[in-house]
């Protein structure tokens, strides 16, 4: 029968496009195998990575790959840890929180492994937490949601600042301005709502009053319906939570729109692509963050200094663009993970490994200096940030 | 936390003043004028095919970053490149039609629609392949902006606006007095008729993909200097565009400028009266409440349905 | 008493009135056609008496129950069934299938009944697939009982939506045009269907063109002519009607009909 | 039903052998999943059976009834956070939250079924995207009861009296078995006389109508038990994964849900079942092919939407009838080559109601 053949074509055809591509790819990627260690003799230490290489959060989940292969073939070069290498095992969750489960399920049944970096989202992360907790395995997060240690969880650590840290500090140096009145323009999603709650919750003790609050969301194309609200109502400054791409268009509205109030953002606005799309309007941008921006900050004799401008060169030699906080909170994810495997004995369970984790006293990582507790798995405080100023097309540091 | 932002603002309300107004009007217009970019490409679509074209959101996108490519890769200067760019997304739509449209012989909408969510995702993830996943800045046209009566407008929406008024009139004068222009239309309706008539339907379906590519990649070119572009930003240009286009009412051109133009001032209006959090749910609830009582849109006759 | 009583019913469409206070009535058992030239307001007046159009005025009392206003799916269930101009069968499905949508009406198994397959709601199909193909006999379809509609042949189509509608136990059927595309075999076997329709005891309105078969069979003539009536009467006294012959027939010779 | 020719009785019973087959694969499969990555394994399958569960609701919504819903997702977080609302804050058995869910769901079916029934094609699939977006802002804002953008977490297992579904294995078979009943509902449904209904009315409405099918209360009863489907499945997979944020309930999973319905097939439940395990297993290569390597493995997720989108494209392509139709000349091949040699296409008399 013609048809039927005519179909059997198709499926095979379905079938055959489908493969193609691994089959294509196998060959030329077969060079990125993870195995340095070969003439090591002991069984490599595992860890499992949950990133977004693809989806909505792909821009993130790249440099964070690209923090950990680097640093991983350096702690191999050097030796590995008690005398293991470290094999990282990547996941791509997509963005997506069921398939953050699925990875890390894999990732625990599948390949056994000791503790898991991720995800990159926070709602990737808090999906991850069932699988963690059946598993009883660490998990050290390079998201920054509140939340994600808020919500405290004994096996969950976190790299990046959150912004119960930021905030308070932000809203502090704004008060220091002289200013009182300021409008908020956050981001509906995971970050800027958490900004916001933070924000509102802080803003009694910073002495300052919010004239107006307005959101956004994620592929909005204008803002200036917002922020003319905020100038209608009075405001003297704009603080703006949102870590997307529309944090330069609130930049360029404000300008075409003759506001010529200051606007503040968050650590999640560290990003060069903030400043190439919002160009002049950047200008005067100010924002809080950890000092890998300008390693400077830290003091030129410190170790923390030796440490982010080390990371800052050979990333910059290996992927040709200095390393964005991303890659930060990835290096020191993995490294507060190493390093607590360092003080364990070479057979440790996955609950030493976590105790170890929680013992991290005055790691000096990208991000700051991190000592975790029984209480906080968070590990930074506000000497850990510093206040930069967009100018000439860069960051420097605010005065 | 949030839900209590509207009391929140209720609390500061203060009334609104007559720039202050006209600065909320502009705005609606400002983002209503790319929904109805967007819309248009819709209907060129749907006015061949009677398919709504899920992959109009990726045209915007390609637009926007095969211009950037040109301009800072190649390093054309910025006429070129976004020439360069708008001319290579309306090949990628022809490509697309011929390629995954065509095959399909009976145009049957609904596999066509899928087809097209289908294209959408391919196109999004091959612009995540070839760019990079980060986001794409590219210059304005023109810098500045114009006072109007104390309100503020930026000139490149000025560019935005001009080609929105370009292109609807363009449409309108091709579907009501060009001899290609009835031809796309004939063939929607009927595609054996058209073919009895002389025309043929399949060349029309591909010239209609070609051309609203190319009203996508305008839409993204003049956007991108405004809001940058990233592969990741074509859905919501189209769920957008979408709603504009059913807003208006599908198939007229001056239909979808004015669904365009009506839900950037509903959001606009939203947030100056109502609440930032909530203007696109409003937008969205008036979208229904109007097709609830207007099941053809707006602006659209129900002319259609009796042909 | 008759079965059918319309009465002055108007239907505007803008400024164009399709159907202009037309009043007549259909007794019990009578084959009552609806004739006029094209653009007369037939099939508009046949979809005010079914439910899927209403009037903008008048009043249409089927055996004492008003109709406007009432949905297509009540009008049926009150027991008026109609055929379409354009068959409006169920393409993908059979033929028994078709018949057996039109037992709906007669028939109660729900969503939940029939998703929990209680024994009643069996036996409920079982018989609606013999009263199908019982009706398929009485049109004369057996064979094509397992058929797609899609497949069969025009003139049998019309038989199809017929005997779907038979299943729907109509007192009353409003057939329009149901000789339309049909040779003069088919029509003649049409014209015996409806015979047996009537003497099964249904009362019959029918929109048609084909005059042989309406002086053949119908009681009663209404005629329409740009959405008024104009004649109404045996078909001997409508053949004679000089109105409806300037009107209707035109310049043809009205003694062709 | 009686009165069927013989060949299509055999027929029949080919279909049933196929049928009782399947069921016993699914059922013994996970006694068969016995590797280190068994959970993970057991896992995925899980997220098949949810999502054969809403397509099957999908499949009686567009394939039966020929009405679009690119809402969906919506009709699924309902029922996930009503599930997790009335176990985890409210301490409820999870009974009483997959009754929360259906009841939220039927009641959401309800509010968007009854305005909508004027709307057709396109502007339906707007209003359908409307409520899904509308809904997708609920979820995020009402923070208070869904947790906002940062999910809702610590959603107890589900289980039944004093039994805990707490293994995979036993979450798996919970999951297909109500797919699975959901399958058999729908097939009593479709193969009955509300089935037949629903297929007049996608074949022509007028002639639907004239039969006496009350459409209205059709096209809202459908859409009520699809959106109840769905919401049963939120309510097993908040029980089941323990987590629920607004980033699952989107307009691209809605509209990947409705390509799953599209490349099944019209007028079956066989069809799209079998696209929702093969679109939902794309994502997971690993388990179709268990051999890959990880460096493969990465490569292919890396262009996974890529895979994704064209075999979306070329199932519609190719197989323009979807799965469904592809099945139904597989069939038809093994009803003429082994029951039958000489038999005509004359058996299509119930070619509608595929299981």
């Amino acid at each position: 029968m013609r048809a039927a053949r005519r179909t059997l074509l198709a499926l095979t055809l379905v079938i055959a496009l489908a493969v193609v591509p691994l089959a294509g790819c196998s060959s030329t990627d077969g060079g990125e195998s993870t195995d340095n260690g070969t003439d090591e003799a002991k069984e490599p230490y595992r860890i499992g990575a949950v990133l977004s290489m693809t989806g909505t959060y792909a821009g993130l989940g790249e440099p964070e790959k690209n923090a950990l292969e680097m640093e991983v073939a350096r702690i191999n070069e050097d030796g590995g840890v008690n005398g293991h290498p470290i094999e990282i095992i990547y996941e791509d969750d997509a963005t997506d929180a069921d398939t953050a489960v699925a990875a890390t399920s894999r990732l625990i049944d599948k390949e056994g492994v000791l503790a898991i970096i991720g995800a990159t989202g926070t709602g990737g992360t808090m999906a991850m937490r069932g699988e963690i907790n059946r598993a009883g395995i660490p998990q050290i997060s390079p998201a920054g949601g509140t939340v994600i240690t808020g919500d405290f969880d004994p096996l969950v650590f976190q790299t990046p600042w959150s912004n119960s840290l930021v905030v308070p500090y932000t809203l502090d140096y704004i008060a220091e301005q002289g200013i009182s009145k300021i409008g908020i323009i956050a981001d509906s999603g995971g970050f800027g709502a958490d900004g916001l709650a933070v924000l509102e919750a802080n803003l009694a003790d910073a002495g300052l009053e919010a004239v107006a609050t307005e959101a956004f969301n994620a592929g909005d194309t204008d803002m200036s319906a917002q922020l003319t609200k905020i100038q209608g109502a009075g405001a003297e400054a704009v603080v703006m939570w949102t870590a997307g791409k529309e944090a330069s268009i609130i930049a360029t509205n404000m300008k075409d729109l003759g506001m010529t109030i200051p606007l503040y953002g968050s650590h999640g606005n560290a990003r060069v692509e903030f400043i190439e799309g919002a160009g002049a309007a950047a200008e005067g941008f100010r924002f809080a963050a950890g000092k890998i921006l300008i390693p400077e900050a830290y003091g030129d004799t410190t170790e923390a200094y030796q440490v982010a401008l080390d990371f800052i060169d050979r990333y910059s030699a290996e992927y040709g663009k200095a390393p964005d906080t991303f890659a930060g909170h990835a290096y020191d994810a993995l490294h507060i993970t190493v390093n607590a495997m360092s003080t364990l004995d070479e057979d440790f369970t996955a609950a030493e490994l976590r105790d170890a984790i929680e013992a991290t006293t005055g790691f000096v990582g990208i991000g700051g200096t991190f000592t975790y507790g029984a209480d906080d798995h968070n590990g930074m405080t506000a000497d850990d940030l510093v206040m930069y100023e967009v100018k000439d097309g860069t960051w420097v540091l605010a005065e | 936390m949030i839900s209590s932002t509207g009391l929140f603002q209720g609390r500061h309300g203060k009334t609104v003043d007559t720039p202050e107004l006209l600065q909320f009007a502009l705005a609606g217009l400002k983002n209503g004028s790319i929904y109805a970019l967007v819309a248009l490409g819709f209907t060129i679509v749907y006015a061949s095919t009677g398919v709504l074209n899920f992959a109009q959101g990726e045209f915007v996108m390609l637009g926007g970053m095969l211009s950037v490519w040109a301009y800072s890769t190649l390093g054309l200067p910025l006429p070129l490149a976004g020439l360069l760019g708008v001319l290579l997304t309306g090949l990628v739509g022809v490509i697309f039609e011929l390629l995954a449209i065509r095959p399909r012989k009976d145009g049957d909408p609904l596999a066509l629609i899928i087809i097209t969510v289908g294209g959408s995702m391919l196109l999004s993830s091959l612009a995540r392949h070839l760019f990079g996943p980060t986001e794409k800045a590219l210059p304005r046209f023109s810098e500045g902006s114009v006072n109007i009566f104390g309100a503020s407008l930026e000139r490149q929406s000025l560019w935005i606006f001009g080609i929105a008024a370009v292109a609807v009139v363009l449409l309108t004068f091709m579907y009501s007095y060009t001899r290609l222009g009835k031809a796309m239309r004939a063939c929607a309706i009927d595609r054996n008729a058209a073919r009895l008539v002389g025309i043929e339907p399949r060349m029309m379906v591909t010239l209609s993909f070609g051309l609203a590519a190319i009203l996508g990649g305008l839409a993204g070119l003049a956007t991108t200097p405004l809001t940058q572009t990233a592969f990741n930003v074509g859905p919501s240009f189209g769920v957008k565009g979408f709603a504009a286009a059913i807003l208006g009412g599908l198939g007229n051109p001056f239909a979808a400028v004015l669904g365009g133009l009506t839900l950037g001032l509903l959001e606009s209006m939203s947030v100056a009266f109502i609440s930032s959090t909530y203007k696109d749910a409003i937008s969205l609830i008036i979208l229904l409440l109007v097709l609830f009582v207007r099941p053809q849109g707006l602006f659209g006759g129900s002319s259609r349905q009796k042909v | 008493m008759s079965l059918l009583e319309v009465r002055e019913v108007t239907r505007r469409f803008g400024g164009l009135t399709a159907v202009d206070n037309v009043s007549f009535n259909v007794p019990e058992g009578e084959i009552c056609a609806v004739i006029g030239p094209n653009g007369a307001g037939k099939s508009t007046l046949f979809n005010c008496l079914t439910g899927f159009d209403s009037p903008d005025a008048g009043t249409v009392t089927f055996a004492g129950r008003e109709l406007v206003g009432m949905r297509p799916d009540r009008v049926v269930r009150a027991g008026v069934a109609r055929t379409f101009q354009n068959t409006q069968l169920f393409e993908e499905m059979s033929a028994r299938e078709n018949v057996m949508v039109g037992c709906h009406a007669k028939t109660r198994a729900g969503f939940v009944s029939t998703a929990l397959r209680l024994p009643w709601t069996v036996k409920e199909e079982r018989l609606a697939a013999e009263d199908a193909d019982r009706l398929l006999r009485l049109v004369g379809l057996e064979e094509w009982r397992d058929a797609p509609a899609a497949d069969m042949p025009h003139g049998l189509r019309r038989l199809l939506e017929i005997a779907r509608a038979l299943a729907t136990q109509p007192h009353l059927m409003l057939l329009d045009e149901p000789a339309a595309g049909l040779n003069n075999s088919e029509t003649e076997a049409l014209a015996h269907a409806l015979y047996r329709i009537r003497d099964h005891g249904a009362t019959l309105v029918v929109v048609e063109h084909d005059m042989g078969l309406v002086m053949e069979v119908s009681d009663q003539i209404v005629v329409l002519d740009r959405g008024c009536k104009i004649a109404e009467g045996p078909p001997r006294l409508i053949q004679k009607d000089p109105e409806v012959i300037r009107a209707y027939l035109g310049e043809e010779d009205p003694e062709d009909v | 039903m009686s009165g069927r020719s013989l060949n299509i009785s055999r027929f029949l019973t080919v279909r049933a052998a196929i049928v009782a087959v399947l069921l016993l694969v699914v059922a013994v499969l996970p006694l068969f999943v016995t590797g280190t990555d068994a959970r993970y394994v057991l896992k995925v399958l899980t997220f098949v059976g949810i999502n054969v569960l809403i397509v099957t609701g999908l499949a009686l919504l567009f394939g039966y009834a020929g009405q679009v819903s690119l809402g969906h997702a919506a009709f699924y977080g309902l029922g996930a956070y009503a599930s997790a609302y009335v176990t985890a804050t409210l301490g409820m058995p999870w009974f009483v939250g997959l009754a929360a869910a259906i009841a939220v769901t039927a009641l959401g079916g309800l509010a968007l079924a009854v305005p909508s029934l004027r709307l057709r094609g396109h502007y339906l699939a707007m209003a359908t995207l409307g409520f899904g977006e509308i809904m997708r802002i609920v979820f995020v804002e009402a923070s208070s009861i869904t947790g906002g953008p940062d999910g809702f977490s610590g959603i107890p297992l589900p289980s039944l009296g004093s039994f805990v579904f707490a293994t995979p294995q036993s979450i798996y078979w919970l999951v297909w078995g109500v797919a699975a009943l959901a399958i058999m509902i729908s097939y009593n449904i479709v193969s009955g006389r509300p089935g037949r209904s629903m297929r007049a009315l996608h074949g022509s409405e007028l002639g639907a109508m004239a039969s006496g099918v009350d459409l209205v209360g059709l096209k809202v009863r459908v859409f009520v038990i699809s959106a109840v489907f769905a919401g049963v499945a939120g309510s097993l997979y908040a029980a089941t994964v323990g987590f629920v944020s607004p980033s699952t309930f989107t307009f691209h999973f809605s509209v990947v849900l409705v390509a799953m319905a599209v490349l099944g097939g019209t007028r079956s439940l066989a069809g799209p079942a079998a696209a929702a395990i093969l679109l939902t297993l794309v994502s997971f290569p690993d388990i179709v092919l268990p051999g890959l390597s990880r460096d493969i493995l990465a490569v292919v997720q890396d262009w996974e939407v890529d895979i994704y989108a064209l075999v979306i494209i070329l199932v519609v392509l190719f197989l323009p009838e979807g799965i469904a139709g592809a099945g139904r000349r597989v069939l038809g091949l093994l009803r003429r080559g082994v029951v039958e040699p000489s038999g005509s296409d004359s058996g299509t008399g119930q070619r509608g109601d595929e299981a």
